[in-house]
């Protein structure tokens, strides 16, 4: 995945109230690959509003990077799908 | 045994589902509970409108996590999860889960266990009346409750 | 609020009976649980039939008081109850019992009291491989814990 | 209910292993009306086999009176169905 070269994508995805908060369900966001989760929300920060930020980062978000929940740890790597989850609920 | 989850926006036919599962169905299944979730009317009259969303592919694996700790407690033979996404309007049908077994009480405990964790764990959003709502404190006790064994 | 209490020997199409109900229900249904109960096959592959026996009149009133207890105990909005009797094959369809309530909860709650007081207390008689069968020890036990409370 | 003149009739239900036991699932039988239920019993016991009889008897056979369920202390009258139900068990 990912184009060759040092400078790489990631896909962030935002849904429901998330997707409200931030304005658009999705951005492609260049990084140096790979990169802390750390680096990583730095460098979402600065594509984000401060409101929208602080959405993401609420207590009751949960990440998924290419569809399995994370809990933070991880490096992001050129190519990974960064989902932001909201509280669900179905049913 | 099969196992079969959907998410659609299309309505889904009870009559089609369930001829479906007979036809899978061997005669060792002598129960089949099953539940269709429907859109209330939260204020009567004022035909709110539900919208779900979903996250293809992740909303899948989140039923099957669930479905699968349904098989590993208790003996059955056929689980079909139908979950409709998109705009829904009042007394339009959400969701289908039927659960086949042997007997009847696995059926019932397979078929609410499911029920229960989609209501907690589904990666599934629903908006009504302009709010995204969550599962509520008594969702989240229900599902704990299966936890303690009960 | 919809009673309907049916014993026949014609097969039950599931599909006719979901229409009817869904025509009856208001916007404040929210769950439907539902049970089919199907002929198993005692000893596969034998083809045993069950033979099912009803006392006209009293059978339907024994199923009344059954679904009266349940409405007394929870807040439902819809109940079926379709019971065949005659000579049934494996894998054909005994019985439905299908209830309507706002929440998830009691729907089930409702139709899982109705199917297992039906075991012990519907006046049904039902004859398979030549012998007459009783409600199990586990029937008894089934029904007597809804008395307790839980 | 019931001819007039002091000798009238009772239907007798014998359902499913009772019927088998009687051999018939109904009978009719001629009673002075009215009648205390053990009076009705020794009716009953000259119209039926012993094995039929001692079946009907068993604790866990239930008796209804015109489709009520009776403890056995009710009078029987004329143009009464009475019914003897084995074990019970539908769903």
């Amino acid at each position: 995945m990912g184009a060759p070269g040092k400078l790489s994508m990631v896909q962030v995805l935002f849904f429901a109230s998330l997707r409200d908060a931030v304005g658009v369900d999705e951005i492609s966001l260049p990084i140096d690959d790979p990169l802390t989760f750390d680096r990583f929300m730095a460098e979402l920060r600065t594509a984000l509003s401060d409101a929208a930020y602080a959405a993401i980062c609420a207590e009751n978000v949960r990440v998924a990077i290419n569809q399995e929940l994370v809990d933070g740890v991880r490096l992001i790597s050129a190519g990974d799908e960064i989902a932001f989850l909201p509280p669900v609920t179905g049913g | 045994m099969s196992v079969e989850i959907r998410i659609q926006e299309p309505d889904f036919s009870l009559d089609h589902e369930w001829q479906a599962m007979r036809a899978r169905l061997g005669t060792d299944t002598g129960a089949v509970a099953a539940f269709v979730g429907l859109v209330r009317d939260v204020e009567p009259g004022d035909s709110t409108t539900l919208e779900l969303e979903h996250y293809p592919g992740m909303t899948e694996k989140s039923i099957a996590e669930i479905v699968d700790r349904a098989l590993a407690r208790w003996q059955l033979t056929d689980v079909l999860v139908v979950h409709r996404v998109g705009k829904l309007a009042p007394a339009d049908q959400i969701v289908l889960v039927a659960v086949g077994s042997g007997h009847r009480a696995e059926a019932f405990a397979g078929c609410e266990f499911i029920m229960d964790f989609l209501k907690t764990d589904a990666v599934i959003w629903k908006k009504q009346s302009e709010r995204w709502i969550e599962a509520t404190a008594n969702d989240i006790e229900r599902a704990s409750n299966w936890q303690k064994g009960s």
